[in-house]
């Protein structure tokens, strides 16, 4: 029978090696899988490149695993944050490398990756730095830059309620970039809220089918990022 | 210390208002941060907006009342909003090929710096030390029908900030199709800055002395 | 207020004109938006190029419009149908033109019309009479074609329930092409079978949200190829 | 008539039930139209393969009771199917990122013919007058892990399937990993076609006089 759930965390992260590329989901703290990248912190995989839009708050989540200096570089399209002076410390210092990447094409090579195109065209970045030195094409008379596919070792994703097979759905705007990082990333990682029975989820409305999902974790009650900042709560 | 900017032209609210007489009923409109935002207060009676967030939701309602948010519910300033009846969330390469996909009508946002041909730079002053940071701005106006800028007509230094050209890093080339400024509405032509209407109280002398290159008087009027 | 829905069928496809292409949803008979196709072969636009997976069955629905000699070109991975003998004829007098696509070149072409994406690379058809002639590149010593976007003037879709809005879900299997189509189509007509209030849906499992529809038109009980092809029904 | 190959050899279903101990536990699984079909009923006691039809649901589970079906709810052969408990539907383009993502474990697929460097050709005979059709195969032979081939050994005519170069139009070049025939197993080598197993009573003579270019004899074993 299959059965992706890992009942401990520690063991879901167990295998991320030094220098994978992890792609995490959430944008901002929605859709954040915080207590997936603590366990990472403590698991302490490092020289990791991260993808996620932003990079962080407060020294918890995403910022804490920055912090503790595993990352040696960012995939994101924002990683200014009113909260947090740790990734613009690091990125100064040049201990962490910066790839910045206009968010929709970050989603469309993340979707790209997942889907198997190594590349596509897109307008968007045609004349500004970003698209700089990238190879430009046209399309019925439009500039377009070439952009290629992103793809990950895992990804570690947050979702609302999940079965054995993988199957994910998720809450409200927490969705975001979960259901194609699961598509880009050759380990996926899924912690929910609840995990219920094959056949409870509605097949209509299951946004990421098992297929995506390797390892599905329970996390009841999941902290909020700007809970644990207005506490002031760090990590580790 | 007063200075004619703050005595004459728009506030920000009227700006806002301004904007939102020229959105047409049912639009999907993207908003950005800022007084782009104060425009969904301002929509004439019996027109029906749609709001498009680009983390994952249109139908975007107003703030949460206190207390009743969604850590979970948020919009791409990340700040809290509601879903109205209607709403539908999706996932960001949905969202952003609704954006390039050219399937929004029409996205307004602030501004650096305006070109007379339209470029915008509003991501990057490009200063050495700045962490650089450009969210969906590029993909908006390069996927958006029309574009909208609302902005003050200069800096708080009192720079213009409709240019010849950008000194700033761009956002898009030739994207933008019309400003709107506290002293004036410019659309983008091929002939530059086209003045389409003035503030009350303003005159198109003091628009062009705070404007940097030529603005072209409204049709049928004269200049000054 | 925003209200989409169109009460009259042959009000809702009214405006389509000779020589527009037309994407229409289904595959087989799931998802064909029969009541759709029987009013555009009633309205009379003529020297249409169709974008389907396949030619429709029998002498009613697609096959009825390709027999009433509507459809000058046919864009699709499956013209070959078991009970009908409509397109083949049409092929082969050369009444009606045909280009095959390979159905995830064809689902993918439709995305990316829909997503703004001009054209993106893929590995299939390489080496295959379908992959000639088309540009070459390789990705990571791998062989890729070069694939355009595909856009429609309209598409024509059978959803399940929809709302003034034009949101739309579908039925098991007939979500099929229909979402992207939805996505790709200039103006997009959708019969649905169930027309709700706004807020009925939940905003989680909206398939097809309505920024990409035009037009909603409520068709209860709407017909089932496979039965009037039984039935020995044919249309007009 | 009689001849050998009515006598000896695999059944449909042995040839079926010998694919079906091939996949591994928990395998994500593509079947063709025919043959390839009758995997789902010979998986061995203990193992849970998941199917997917790239027409859009993944979990598919067998025919519906007479009357029970739902004529939307069909395979990738327009046959009618259920859904099994934890099964979910998508659209087009995310069933066939599935595929040419890599994420499709096995495809078993039928074939015309089949080359010693694993080009396919399994859609169209080339016949002038034929009606091109070619459906998901291109995408899935460039797209899916593992790609099966279960076919008789020759065509009705006698000719062999197994071929140094396949006359037909190409499926896919270099894509097939295995085949299965009614007489042997035989895998693609950087050498050709290397024979794993044979069928009972199948000598390596008897398989070699109806391939169409060299087999490679088992390793550990001496040709015939």
């Amino acid at each position: 029978m299959i059965n992706k759930q890992v009942t401990s965390i520690s063991d879901a992260v167990a295998d991320v090696f030094d220098g994978a590329t992890v792609m995490v989901g959430g944008f901002g703290e929605a859709g954040s899988p915080i207590e997936l990248i603590h366990a990472l912190i403590d698991q302490g995989a490092t020289n990791l490149t991260v993808v996620n839009n932003n990079t962080g708050s407060g020294e918890v989540g995403l910022a804490g695993l920055i912090k503790a200096g595993r990352v040696s570089r960012m995939i994101c399209s924002y990683p200014r944050t009113t909260n947090s002076t740790v990734f613009p410390e690091l990125y100064r210092s040049g201990a962490t490398k910066l790839e910045l990447v206009p968010q929709g094409t970050l989603a469309e090579r993340i979707r790209a990756g997942g889907a198997g195109i190594p590349a596509f065209y897109t307008a968007t970045s045609v004349g500004t730095p970003l698209g700089d030195g990238k190879e430009l094409r046209q399309f019925e008379n439009r500039d377009y830059v070439l952009e290629t596919g992103l793809t990950a070792d895992f990804a570690l994703i947050k979702g609302a309620r999940g079965d054995r097979y993988g199957n994910v759905t998720y809450n409200k705007t927490a969705r975001n970039f979960a259901p194609i990082m699961a598509m880009a990333a050759k380990t996926t990682i899924v912690q929910v809220g609840s995990f219920v029975a094959a056949g409870d989820l509605d097949p209509e409305a299951i946004i990421t089918p098992g297929i995506f999902v390797d390892r599905v974790v329970h996390v009841a009650d999941p902290a909020h990022e700007s809970a644990l900042v207005a506490k002031g709560v760090t990590y580790p | 210390m007063t200075t004619p900017a703050d005595t004459v032209g728009l506030t920000r609210d009227e700006m806002a208002q301004r904007v939102a007489i020229d959105i047409p009923d049912g639009s999907y409109v993207n908003l950005g941060i800022g007084i782009p935002e104060l425009v969904t207060q301002h929509v004439p009676e019996g027109r029906e907006l749609v709001y498009h967030t680009e983390n994952g939701l249109i139908g975007m309602g107003p703030s949460p009342e206190p207390g009743q948010g969604d850590p979970e519910l948020i919009n791409a300033g990340k700040r809290q909003v509601t879903a109205l009846p209607g709403a539908a969330y999706f996932h960001h390469a949905d969202s952003f090929a609704m954006i390039r996909g050219g399937h929004i009508d029409v996205c307004v946002l602030g501004a650096l710096q305006v070109a007379a041909n339209g470029d915008l730079a509003n991501w990057s002053t490009g200063a050495p030390d700045a962490i650089p940071a450009v969210g969906g701005a590029m993909d908006l106006v390069a996927g958006v029908k029309t574009i909208y800028v609302i902005t003050q007509h200069c800096t708080k230094h009192g720079d213009p900030k409709l240019v010849e050209a950008c000194s700033y890093p761009l956002t898009g080339v030739g994207v933008i199709d019309r400003v709107y400024t506290d002293l004036a509405v410019i659309d983008i032509t091929r002939e530059g800055f086209q003045l389409i209407e003035l503030s009350p109280g303003v005159s198109f002398d003091y628009v062009q002395d705070r404007t940097g290159t030529k603005l072209l008087p409204m049709q049928g009027a004269r200049g000054a």
